[in-house]
């Protein structure tokens, strides 16, 4: 068994991704996707995704290269304005959506990582959320969610090191952690590899003991969808 | 012409703000509660929430200092004030859910008397999806719609019963038009105040509806 | 309404803390408690509190203080083990305790900050832990506990900014930060007082939003109750 | 004399420490199973989780590197090796109960044939609190109970059905005493091993219950 959990590149981090995987892409928007993993995916001779991601890429940009090529069975995220790819192949049919409320999301994908079987959230409740779930009444009547996880986790960190400590900058944190939590397999890029014991303790965002394959990536776009600036 | 007499929406965004006590915490949705950001007084010591996963939003950056990973809700980029902080996305939400966020100021297709919102989609026809809006209307401790009195075909937006998908279910506790201010109350729209000239007949909502 | 969060001292922040109140107070052991503000109730005449803490002090030092002075009524915590006078006093049915799972301690604290109404854990199930609960199978058959709320939350960190934002050392955050989202008032003890912007905006640990009250504390004894060294 | 045929603490430690492949994550209980965490090989790259918010515990300190806010679960002080982190205790506790631990070594009062453990309260006489002992019983992927054979009274832990308050149902993998290695399989206790001269009849276990 070896201890190693540097790859090389995203290729050769995504090796065993198949048809059929469910994989969760963290990011918000286009602010900390894994860009490479995307590029790796759109590479690969694979289809009938399981993809769970708050946006499924956005502008045409992202995910949405994925979901260009039909390689998405199923699509499970939170919000679909700005992607009109995915909103017409939703209105079309031609995917499975599972749309969630985003906290709803966050907590469930955290609720996989943390050992959660099942929480009680009001959330969504009265609305078409609420189709098919058990309600119990708590303060207010609530639905029971359950756990979402995923055979790979393709998320991205400004900075790692060796064993997978990552530190996130900005508002590029997002569900990336809590992915990486829920996975069987996390595939971490970053932007840049450090050796353990360069990131102090106690600002690491998620322990290593998450992360099992790290690279460094390359040719970031870092793209930026609405730019607004002062005047 | 009735579009004269309407506020602008720096008026409209000027009464939402009204409503904000010193200190307060508030969460904007896309699109036109976005410009609460920009307008309000920093006097007023304000921690804006973007559910993206930040504290502390300011407003707009100045050219030399955008960041790509500094961004809002609505994927544009932002400035930060001192004292903000990032944090991941079920922190985000478990700041909005466990109630500590005082105000969600959002958009509306659809608000009725029970002070439900319809928000997300119209079937068929367009999903915009519901990001953190359900959270939102749940979780804040005062739900404030800010949006166009009146439908693309000319119709209230302020209705009876919704007939789209909704939100949340009695939700909205203010509602901002470019009309005036309203508050469902007791099944019916109470009227908080109106916009100079605009009368009771302008806002085309059925009479029993109004209180 | 004035929003200034910043506090003289602990007899001043606590100044609202009554009989009967509910009070979660942070650290582990003698780690990272909040021992400004726990003087501060050893000095005040209150009694009947209901005390939440992982230990209720350990080793005759920290809430064991007020614990000796008989004014708390009921102990929720997870471990007894090296506090004699806490276990005498539930041995003898002076005190009324529940002992949490620790995970459930930290879970259900967790859920009450984040407005989480109930959740689905199998720790516990077949112990005395289970006794009334509800019990729903998933994978394995689960407990469902609810949301652990207080009326105050004394906690230390340390470094602490005007707006409430806290910074933690090494083991010492533990439950602090759990307790600061689930109390109805926080009240922050902190090694080091600083203006907002001081500590990175990454690297918070707990949002000031969390936090009601916050002072510089004085005089802290850090205590190691086990010392041990190499060789 | 029984007690010379006995393992040490070291060689129980040993033991346990024979399970770790390269690379896995360990929990530690209070007591005995700290052992581990000094006589653990760097090599072996085993990262140590303590439930009070570190991963990649070392050992001791150094007396000039003593820090009153590092500390184990059992409230020793401890040092940490490089790539070792901080956490809040739901994020540990979720690290446990989510799997991620690959071994929870922890002491025992009473482990009975279907792997049920009582480890946290004696009625009316001694209440120690299981802390997180329940979390990790049911978390870790693999449970070493690591012990005395024998109660202080003279009777074997190893019993056919635990008469103490449970920990965790059916939750034992291993365990480790003085006398030898076991595992409860199909309502037996299995001899992995035997300490050197150890006999059967030794470990007064009743025969039925051995496998």
């Amino acid at each position: 068994m070896t201890t190693s959990k540097v790859f090389k590149n995203a290729k050769e981090a995504t090796f065993d991704i198949k048809s059929n995987s469910s994989i969760m892409s963290g990011g918000f928007g286009l602010c900390g996707i894994p860009e490479n993993c995307i590029d790796a995916l759109s590479e690969m001779d694979i289809n009938e995704l399981t993809i769970i991601s708050n946006n499924i890429g956005n502008s045409g940009r992202g995910l949405v290269k994925v979901l260009r090529q039909k390689k998405i069975k199923k699509a499970i995220c939170t919000y679909i304005g700005g992607n009109p790819d995915l909103e017409e192949q939703i209105l079309s049919n031609q995917i499975i959506s599972e749309l969630i409320p985003q906290g709803t999301f966050s907590e469930r994908i955290r609720a996989a990582g943390m050992g959660i079987r099942g929480f009680y959230t009001p959330t969504g409740f009265g609305t078409m959320v609420a189709d098919g779930k058990e309600i119990k009444v708590f303060d207010k009547p609530c639905l029971l969610e359950l756990p979402l996880n995923a055979d790979f986790a393709i998320i991205k960190a400004e900075i790692g090191d060796h064993y997978g400590n990552l530190w996130f900058k900005e508002t590029a944190r997002t569900f990336s952690p809590l992915m990486a939590m829920a996975a069987k397999t996390t595939i971490v890029e970053v932007e840049k590899l450090v050796n353990v014991g360069e990131i102090k303790p106690e600002d690491i965002h998620l322990p290593g003991i998450f992360v099992q394959r790290i690279f460094e990536g390359q040719n970031y776009k870092n793209e930026i969808e609405f730019l607004k600036t002062e005047n | 012409m009735l579009e004269n007499k309407f506020w602008t929406k720096n008026e409209m965004i000027k009464k939402v703000i009204s409503y904000f006590p010193n200190g307060s915490s508030v969460n904007l949705g896309i699109g036109l509660p976005t410009l609460v950001a920009e307008m309000i007084n920093e006097d007023l010591n304000i921690f804006i929430q973007s559910e993206n996963g930040v504290l502390g939003v300011k407003g707009r950056p100045k050219k030399n200092e955008v960041s790509p990973t500094l961004i809002n809700a609505g994927k544009e980029t932002i400035s930060i004030k001192k004292g903000a902080s990032f944090f991941d996305s079920a922190l985000s939400f478990g700041m909005i859910r466990g109630g500590h966020i005082d105000f969600s100021v959002l958009g509306g297709m659809e608000v009725d008397v029970e002070g439900n919102l319809a928000n997300w989609m119209v079937p068929g026809e367009k999903i915009t999806g519901m990001g953190g809006a359900m959270d939102l209307v749940n979780g804040a401790k005062c739900v404030i719609v800010v949006m166009n009195h009146f439908t693309k075909k000319g119709n209230p937006k302020l209705v009876k019963k919704c007939t789209l998908p909704l939100t949340g279910v009695k939700v909205v506790n203010i509602i901002v038009t470019e009309l005036g201010v309203f508050k469902p109350v007791e099944n019916k729209f109470e009227i908080v105040e109106l916009a100079n000239k605009i009368t009771v007949d302008d806002l085309q909502i059925e009479k029993e509806l109004i209180k």
